[in-house]
């Protein structure tokens, strides 16, 4: 396990490394500069302000002074935000993020897999098909439409939601579903096909020659096992809805990590897309790490290994 | 938002507290982003201007009739050469931290500005460049701040030398870079970055500042104008999309939406005209929307070409159909609203510098292209930075050339950061720009189009527009320099058509009917601070 | 003596796209207490559909019983209701499947799978179950038992699993135990040793026991009786000397022949049966096995043969042992 | 049936690396020859490397030591084309008839691309008429050519397994468990078949396979292998009526027999640690045993019959 | 033979010694073959013929896709002129679809952007193909150190957000649509590289390989004739199901601006232009976004259907 976790940290060490790198010289071949506006500084002004930033090196110089600061766990300060930590910035904002990806995370592994099950309990039966064209409507519609069509009907015309916000419990509401509708439709035709497959493996014609009755088989047998697929899923899925809420924030106003990111590129704020690229990137890895975890906790055949990962 | 129902016409409330009081003093309203800065120093934005608005008071404060009155300051004198001002400050002022207000935190402040020092460096600096030596000292050509024309003379007195006569002076000391700063600030690089650390001496104070989604103002019971000041509470949410701003102003939520932190989308403009028409404004500002020409590619070094494009669209469709904003079509390029020698000087010089034509532009069209020796028109593109409404004009613009001129305009939209570079680097040959005024006067508008101007991306260099512009500059004489100004408009347009505008901005906003003393002024700069709910 | 199970005309049927497979047209045997009962047959011929059917777990649909009866101690299982069923499997019937890598849960630890069978049915407490389980582990031959118990199936070979199902099959005595080719997927020296395990726990536990295989060896080792079905019918029954020394059906026969004995001379050459079973789609009117038969008759094709009683124990179904057969020969 | 090897197997080994370090000797140090015309059955317990030993010695696996001389050449040690040309010597059929044949190919194709990979056919025509005789000779018939394998029987396709392995015309093939997923009643055509042509074409057949009496029926001599080695040898009969390693014992005395009588009298033989259960170890490779396997050498105890120490 | 007892079924029938003449069997008649002869890909569309959903989608993707080749030929407007003086106007005979805010007619847009939209799913699923097959089979068939390399490097590549990538990548890159479906396959043909590596790893241990070889096979034959062929029915898979996804990608990029050019348009880029108005003028949104969740259903329900028609598993 510690070999195992070393193993992971190394991969993951170099696997930021090369995220960084990449960025790096990425964002710095993009046009523009932090001290941009439709009215310009003065020539004197900003060669005043690159340097105090010191955007006036060389970018290897830059790039070093960068990863030597990192290192450090300084992640320096926004260039645009002036002044503010960008480990500040991300911990606030995310904090948000986390909470409405959380919900809607947990939303979605609920009520996809329930979905999922019964219809795979019901297999061609009327509550499959209703559950899978759910599904697929589900997956057929754009986040965004999805999003506004809610925020026009329910919080506007219905007046049951606020149309922006993220303070009650209430104002989660509109966007977890938005933000859910996708990967629930997901999870429930992940988790059908999965629980199919179980429904017809062997052991579970053993647990039925147990004269075991329904539910233990169900909770017992068929779950643990029909819910891997959903396990290898809802790792990159977790990544996903909590770095990508971009146009879910954007449309409820709320003040999440994923509109900083796209306001840091907008701006070339350069530390903090530095400081954002890196914590998706970790994000992103910790999510990939916790799904292996979770996978030989659920599955006793897989074993963690520092080597080959199966 | 916390109790953002309170608002709500039938009067539901699901907030806490004492709705009733709540639901008469607390504003609603959206900002699109948030503001990069509360530090008046380094302030650039409409956002942060809104914002600094509430949180400070400059020395003098311009009322809803465009005119300076009393605020730090309780009296002003000024030189008849129009050199010398004499500030003296308001004894009662004090800051949140119950600080007295005096002259020195105004020469702090503005030094702060100046100081080549500072870190980072002020962008807006060149705000205080008409004070005597300020540019010299921010440029580190003079290094005594001494010799910058800004004294503290005692506690409540300041004494400020311009290096030239400026009529507009003492409307600038009400903008954010002239606003004092607490002296407590100057070891503290992150002190506006925390809403505890802040010492302001506005109407209010930053009491709640939720990162990227909610900004709370709290009335500042310190402030000596507090009798004037009726709302208890500012809460601004911080959403980019207009439509969601719309539907949130729609339901309740917000009691303001628009222009200028926000955004009404040009698509439900008329039908929010027709629905609320006594919510709905329309505000002409001191702006001006136009598409400038690289007069350095080809084809647009020759005039007439850039004529032929000038005069072949409809500006009127544009305003009417496409921008649907209560836009004035443009042919000048200082916008209405600014001041002239009495009136405005837009309306003491005409913008006639042209006429649209279609027959006059395809003649001049076929003269520019037999000057340039052409059979065909170069290929031609038209950027604009990505944006909804950009796009619609650049798209209706085209479709008008295309139409008229018979000439295919690619338009091609890039990223804000990508465009500005482009349009510096003179990458272009028909480029989106907009101006709106920091000041009330021409010459905000005029010295852009200046050889060594920094904001200048068009390639144009006129000496004699250079020379006009910069007596202009040095006279005493008001009526010299307006008439100055407007010759010089004359080469910038109907000689040259650098640019050919396409609309003077407006403001197009919603306000709930019970609100009132909501205060826009010449460049659409809003204040809220005096708002109240009838 | 009162068989402990009885099927009667039994017929299962399958709907696919096809149309129906009918997988069994007709079974009818019985097993008496403590007697092991071989069902022998080529593949696809309708072994463990006959078995699951038994069982109650023949997924429905696509399967369909269409008659018959199965009378399990007196009483028919085809009209209980699942909820009787579900008390009836794991008690009084056992069951072993032929693969023991799939037949086991993976997740779920060896010991905790065979518990949960005893808590079921005979209302043990946890830790009571803990001690039959282990005991149960011990009597199928599993050494270290305590051990084994926590352990996840993956880390059991194929024939340790196999004897952890017997466990699992056994646990509650039951009367019947149906193991359906118990020993397919296992090495020769396992399969003997699990044989040797199903017998000694027959001893112990008096069960009877339904041995399905193809391999004739084994049912010479193990069963007193052997049914051998043919296309979902059974060609014939007897006791295992009956059936290896007096085989009557032409299939039986020839499946005899195609076996090697050990002391067959090297260049004696094997006697295959040639062809392939009929599609159970469209079954052959007559004999199923009538294609592939060196002594087919004109009859053979067109109708169904009928039963022929050697003894009370030896049934073959063949137009052959018709008295006019002989009649056909001469003529 | 000459007396001279066709095919000399010597200190054969190949071990795989499994990973963290650790290897496993699926074929460990095995040794013996075939003669021409001959059969030598090799049988054993899964997992034991009988088919890792064949795979080997066709070169299909890179060998971690030993060589393979056939017709006097050391295969392992040709360049890549002149190996190409001694695949044409040498074939395999294989276990599973469902996963040995490409579901895509038309029979045809199946049997043809050994034509195409050699350019053994100058014309459409000659390679069409080679498949209709390859077809014959296994019992096919020449409509069967423009099938897919999963219209066949498993006999069927075993069948054409064949006849693919006979297309270059070898010499030597190595059956590895031809019959073992087949039916009862269905193996003894291929077997049947195998002799046959065994007869006709004077092949020499390395047989693989569980099934002793098939092995002792078809084989000539027999070699038993154990946990990557081999523990004895002999001819057929001696190896039945005189089995001296306590493996191959109990191996025999586990055959069922088709014969209720000599069934009933049977005593099984028990491998000393067989009682523990598996022999290889849990995930089916084979693990330590308490046997120390490592040292022993085989012996000749009599003429022709090789035991491994220390049974020797 | 001691016969005690013969009881016959069929009592009434009359039995002739006629019916007891041997007949015989004649080898070559047994051996039925019980199946059509069909390919692997005949059989398998076969298979998906009788999938009546999946058959209707594919129906209904084959219209759009003619409809967005022809649609906007048969009508008498296009994509890019504007009318002012017809804008926002509803559906009616002579604008079927009605105009957006610079009186363009919705149905020629509609169906031009379901072009755009149709062409990035396609291409960007195409190269997603081409690279993936390329990097997984690689990957798959030399195995050992190589695939230990090239997967950890992809597993990185993969750990590297999306979006930022995307972003950036728009950002840097002259905008147009072949950057678009550059920026989406970036990251896009490592789930293909990681399906194909698997099918490889699988495939290429299976005996029909094995024999291929021991018939002197080299790797190219083995890879071409043997390994792809039989790979393929997970690869169309994915590739049917990364036509939606790309194609939902770049409409999440139009919403952020990062779209197509105007004036082209595709069915995500109208749509986010509709989206500030679409309460009031709600035809600008319908159409658009009616036919991108037409086109996501069908080829995610079609995708489906492939599977099952393709899974050797539910072979007889
Ligand atoms: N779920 C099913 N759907 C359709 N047909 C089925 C199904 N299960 C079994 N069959 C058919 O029923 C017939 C009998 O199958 P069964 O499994 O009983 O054979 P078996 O005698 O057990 O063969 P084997 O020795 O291969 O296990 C076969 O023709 C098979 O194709
Ligand atoms: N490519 C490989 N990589 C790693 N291990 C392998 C490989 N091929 C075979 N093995 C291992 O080598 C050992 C011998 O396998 P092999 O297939 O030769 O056995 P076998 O005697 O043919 O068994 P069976 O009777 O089941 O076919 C087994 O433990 C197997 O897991
Ligand atoms: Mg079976
Ligand atoms: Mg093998």
């Amino acid at each position: 396990m510690v070999r195992y976790v070393a193993n992971k940290f190394f991969y993951m060490l170099i696997s930021l490394l090369i995220l960084i790198s990449a960025t790096f010289f990425l964002m710095k071949a993009i046009p523009g500069d932090p001290f941009q506006a439709e009215k310009k500084v003065s020539v004197e002004m900003k060669a005043r302000l690159m340097e105090q930033y010191g955007l006036d090196k060389p970018l290897y110089v830059q790039y070093f002074k960068y990863l030597g600061d990192i290192a450090t766990g300084d992640f320096g300060i926004s260039m645009k935000k002036l002044n503010q930590d960008v480990t500040k910035i991300i911990s606030d904002t995310f904090q948000t993020s986390l909470k409405l990806g959380l919900v809607a995370i947990v939303i979605a592994v609920v009520v996809g897999v329930l979905l999922g099950m019964l219809a795979a309990l019901y297999h061609r039966k009327l509550i499959d098909n209703v559950a899978m064209i759910l599904a697929v409507l589900g997956m057929a519609v754009p986040s965004f439409v999805l999003a506004s069509l809610l925020q026009y009907y329910l919080a506007e015309k219905a007046g049951w939601f606020n149309v922006l916000g993220f303070d009650k419990p209430l104002d989660y509401v509109l966007p977890v579903m938005a933000l859910s509708a996708q990967p629930i439709a997901f999870i429930a035709r992940l988790t059908r096909s999965s629980m199919l497959e179980v429904l017809h493996a062997d052991y579970i014609k053993t647990a039925k020659a147990k004269g075991l009755n329904w539910f233990t088989i169900m909770f017992r047998h068929v779950i643990r096992n029909g819910i891997l697929p959903v396990v290898t899923y809802v790792g990159p899925m977790t990544a996903n809805i909590i770095t990508g809420s971009v146009v879910i924030e954007q449309v409820f106003g709320i003040g999440g990590i994923g509109k900083v990111f796209v306001e840091s590129i907008t701006n070339r704020d350069y530390t903090l897309i530095m400081g954002v690229t890196i914590f998706y990137g970790v994000i992103l890895m910790v999510a990939r790490f916790l799904t292996d975890i979770a996978y030989v906790m659920i599955d006793p055949r897989i074993k963690l290994s520092g080597g080959k990962e199966g | 938002a916390c109790g953002s129902n309170n608002n709500k016409e039938d009067g539901a409330s699901n907030g806490a507290g004492k709705p009733a009081e709540a639901k008469e003093q607390v504003l609603h309203i959206n900002m699109s982003a948030e503001p990069p800065t509360f530090d008046p120093g380094q302030a650039q934005d409409s956002q942060a201007n809104t914002a600094l608005k509430l949180m400070y008071e400059g020395l003098v404060r311009v009322d809803d009739a465009g005119k300076e009155v009393p605020a730090a300051a309780e009296s002003w004198e000024i030189s008849p050469d129009g050199l010398q001002y004499k500030f003296n400050l308001r004894k009662d002022a004090v800051w949140s931290n119950g600080d007295p207000v005096t002259a020195n935190d105004f020469v702090f402040a503005w030094q702060r500005v100046l100081d080549p020092t500072t870190v980072p460096a002020a962008p807006y600096a060149y705000q205080l460049g008409y004070i005597k030596n300020a540019i010299a000292y921010n440029s580190k050509e003079v290094t005594d701040f001494s010799k910058v024309g800004i004294k503290a003379t005692d506690e409540y007195t300041l004494e400020v030398t311009l290096e030239n006569p400026t009529p507009y002076f003492l409307g600038l000391t009400s903008f954010y870079t002239f606003y004092p700063v607490h002296a407590s600030v100057k070891n503290n690089a992150a002190w506006a970055t925390d809403y505890k650390s802040m010492i302001t001496n506005g109407a209010f104070n930053l009491s709640n500042w939720t990162t990227g989604q909610k900004l709370e103002f709290t009335k500042n019971d310190k402030y000596w104008d507090k009798t004037n000041i009726k709302l208890s509470k500012i809460e601004a949410s911080l959403v980019a999309s207009g439509a969601s701003e719309l539907s949130s102003y729609k339901s309740g939520q917000l009691d303001f939406a628009g222009a200028p932190n926000g955004e009404i989308p040009s698509d439900s403009i008329p039908t929010m005209e027709k629905q609320l028409p006594k919510e709905f404004s329309k505000k002409g500002t001191a702006g001006t929307y136009y598409y400038e020409f690289n007069v350095t590619a080809k084809p647009f070094d020759n005039a007439k070409i850039r004529k032929a494009f000038s005069m072949a669209i409809s500006r009127q469709d544009i305003v009417d159909k496409v921008t649907l904003g209560g836009q004035i079509p443009a042919y000048g390029f200082v916008a209405p609203g600014i001041k002239g020698i009495k009136d405005e000087f837009r309306t003491e010089n005409k913008d006639d510098f042209f006429t649209e034509n279609v027959e006059e532009a395809k003649k001049l069209l076929a003269e520019g292209m037999a000057e340039e020796g052409y059979t065909t028109l170069p290929e031609v593109t038209l950027i604009y930075n990505s944006s909804e409404s950009h796009k619609k004009i650049a798209l209706a613009v085209a479709d008008m050339w295309k139409n008229n001129l018979g000439v295919e305009v690619k338009t091609e939209n890039l990223e804000w950061g990508v465009f500005l570079e482009t349009r510096q680097n003179l990458n272009y040959q028909i480029a989106r720009a907009g101006w709106s005024a920091d000041y009330d006067d021409p010459m905000n508008f005029m010295d852009l189009w200046k050889t060594d101007s920094g904001n200048n991306d068009s390639g144009f260099s006129n000496k004699e527009y250079d020379q006009l512009i910069k007596d202009s500059l040095v006279s005493q004489d008001n009526n010299v320099r307006m008439e100055k100004m407007a010759a010089a408009e004359k080469i910038l347009i109907q000689d040259e058509q650098v640019l050919m505008p396409l609309y003077y901005y407006s403001n197009v906003y919603l306000t709930k009917e019970n609100v009132k003393g909501i205060s826009v002024n010449y460049n659409g700069a809003i204040d809220f601070s005096r708002a109240y709910f009838e | 003596m009162e068989p402990i199970l009885h099927v009667k005309d039994l017929h299962v049927s399958f709907h696919v796209k096809g149309g129906e497979v009918q997988a069994v047209r007709g079974m009818n045997f019985e097993i008496g207490e403590g007697e092991t009962v071989a069902i022998v047959g080529e593949s696809g011929s309708g072994k463990s559909v006959t078995a699951q059917t038994i069982m109650r777990l023949i997924p429905s649909p696509p399967s369909r019983i269409k008659q018959g009866e199965i009378i399990f101690k007196g009483e028919n299982l085809l009209n209980k209701t699942n909820k009787q069923m579900e008390a009836i499997r794991g008690k009084d019937i056992g069951m072993i499947f032929q693969d023991p890598m799939s037949s086991l849960n993976p997740t779920i630890k060896v010991g905790k799978q065979i518990t949960e069978v005893m808590i079921k049915h005979q209302k043990m407490s946890k830790t009571e179950a803990k001690v039959q389980g282990i005991e149960m582990l011990k009597l199928v031959g599993i050494k270290n038992a305590e051990a084994r118990f926590e352990q996840y199936p993956h880390e059991f070979s194929g024939g340790m699993r196999q004897r952890v199902m017997i466990a699992i099959a056994l646990a509650c005595r039951p009367a019947l135990l149906i193991a359906d080719e118990p020993t397919t997927a296992l090495d020769v020296t396992i399969q003997a040793q699990i044989l040797d395990v199903m017998k000694e726990m027959q001893q112990r536990l008096g069960t009877s026991i339904i041995l399905i295989t193809h391999d004739l060896g084994v049912v010479a080792g193990m069963c007193d009786k052997v049914i051998v079905m043919y296309a979902g019918e059974v060609v014939e029954t007897g006791t295992v000397m009956e059936i290896f020394k007096n085989p009557q059906h032409p299939y039986t026969k020839g499946l005899l022949r195609s076996m090697p004995r050990l002391d067959q001379k090297k260049d004696e050459p094997l006697i295959p049966i040639l062809g392939t079973p009929p599609d159970l789609i469209k079954p052959p009117l007559g004999c199923p096995f009538c294609a592939r038969c060196d002594e087919a008759m004109k009859i053979c094709e067109s109708v169904d043969p009928a039963e022929t009683v050697f003894s009370e124990s030896h049934m073959a179904r063949c137009w052959n042992l018709h008295p006019m057969a002989r009649e056909g020969e001469s003529s | 049936m000459s007396q001279q090897p066709l095919i000399q197997v010597n200190g054969l080994k190949k071990y795989f690396n499994v990973g963290k370090g650790k290897i496993l000797k699926a074929v460990d140090d095995i040794n013996f020859s075939i003669r021409e015309g001959e059969t030598l059955g090799m049988v054993g317990e899964s997992g034991c490397g009988k088919s890792t030993a064949g795979r080997t010695i066709l070169r299909l696996y890179e060998p971690t030591a030993g060589s393979v001389n056939f017709g006097g050449t050391d295969i392992y040690k040709l360049p890549p084309n002149k190996m190409k040309a001694m695949r044409r010597d040498m074939q395999m059929i294989f276990q599973d008839p469902y996963a040995s044949l490409n579901p895509r190919f038309t029979v045809s194709d199946i049997i043809g691309e050994a034509f195409d990979i050699h350019k053994l056919t100058d014309s459409r025509k000659e390679r069409k008429m080679k498949i209709e005789e390859l077809l014959d000779m296994v019992g096919l018939n020449s409509d069967h050519a423009t099938r897919y394998p999963h219209e066949f029987s498993g006999g069927q396709r075993q069948r054409i397994g064949i006849a693919r392995a006979l297309a270059v015309n070898p010499k030597f093939i190595i059956c590895d468990e031809p019959i073992s997923a087949l039916d009862v009643s269905i193996q003894a055509q291929v077997v049947n078949l195998l002799k046959d042509l065994q007869n006709r074409l004077g092949l020499t057949y390395l047989f693989i396979a569980h099934d002793l009496s098939m092995v002792k029926h078809i084989s000539d001599r027999v070699a038993v292998m154990y946990l990557g080695k081999m523990v004895e040898l002999a001819d057929s009969d001696e190896l039945y009526n005189n089995p001296i390693h306590p493996y191959t014992k109990s191996l025999l005395s586990a055959i069922p027999i088709a014969d209720p009588e000599i069934e009933a009298n049977k005593k099984r033989i028990i491998m000393p640690d067989e009682l523990d259960g598996p022999i290889h170890s849990a995930n089916g490779s084979s693990g330590e045993s308490k046997f120390n396997l490592s040292e022993s050498k085989l012996v000749e105890v009599s003429k022709g019959h090789w035991v491994a120490t220390p049974y020797a | 033979m001691d016969i005690n007892q013969t009881k016959t079924s069929q009592d009434h029938v009359i039995l002739t010694s006629e019916d007891f003449r041997k007949i015989g069997t004649d080898e070559k008649n047994s051996e039925v073959i019980q199946r059509e002869s069909l390919s692997a890909w005949r059989d398998a569309w076969q298979r998906l013929r009788e999938n009546k959903i999946a058959m209707t989608a594919l129906i209904i993707l084959a219209l759009i896709i003619i409809a967005s080749i022809f649609g906007p030929l048969i009508s008498d407007f296009n994509h890019f002129t504007n009318d002012l003086v017809n804008t926002n106007q509803p559906p009616s005979s002579i604008h079927w679809f009605g105009t957006d805010e610079l009186g363009r007619d919705m149905f020629v847009r509609t169906w031009m952007g379901a072009r755009i939209s149709l062409t990035v799913g396609l291409a960007a699923a195409l190269i997603d193909l081409i690279i993936g097959v390329i990097y997984g089979g690689t990957m798959g068939f030399f195995g050992g150190r190589v695939d230990e390399i090239m997967n950890k490097f992809s597993e990185i590549l993969y750990s590297i957000p999306y979006l930022l990538v995307t972003i950036l990548l728009l950002v840097v890159l002259e905008p147009s649509l072949g950057t678009i479906i550059l920026a989406l396959t970036i990251t896009g043909w490592i789930n293909m590289s990681w399906i194909v590596r698997g099918e490889m790893i699988q495939l290429k241990n299976r005996e029909f390989v094995l024999a291929s070889r021991s018939m002197g096979a080299g790797n190219a034959r083995l890879i071409f004739r043997h390994l792809l062929p039989n790979a393929v029915g997970p690869i169309i898979v994915t590739l049917t199901l990364s036509v939606p996804s790309a194609i939902f990608s770049e409409a999440f990029l139009s919403f952020l601006g990062l779209g197509v050019q105007a004036p082209v348009a595709s069915l995500g880029s109208m749509i986010s232009d509709a989206l500030t108005g679409w309460m009031y003028y709600p035809w600008r949104m319908l159409f658009p976004a009616i036919l991108i969740s037409l086109i996501m259903l069908c080829f995610n329900i079609f995708g489906d259907g492939l599977r099952d028609a393709l899974d050797p598993k539910l072979k007889k």
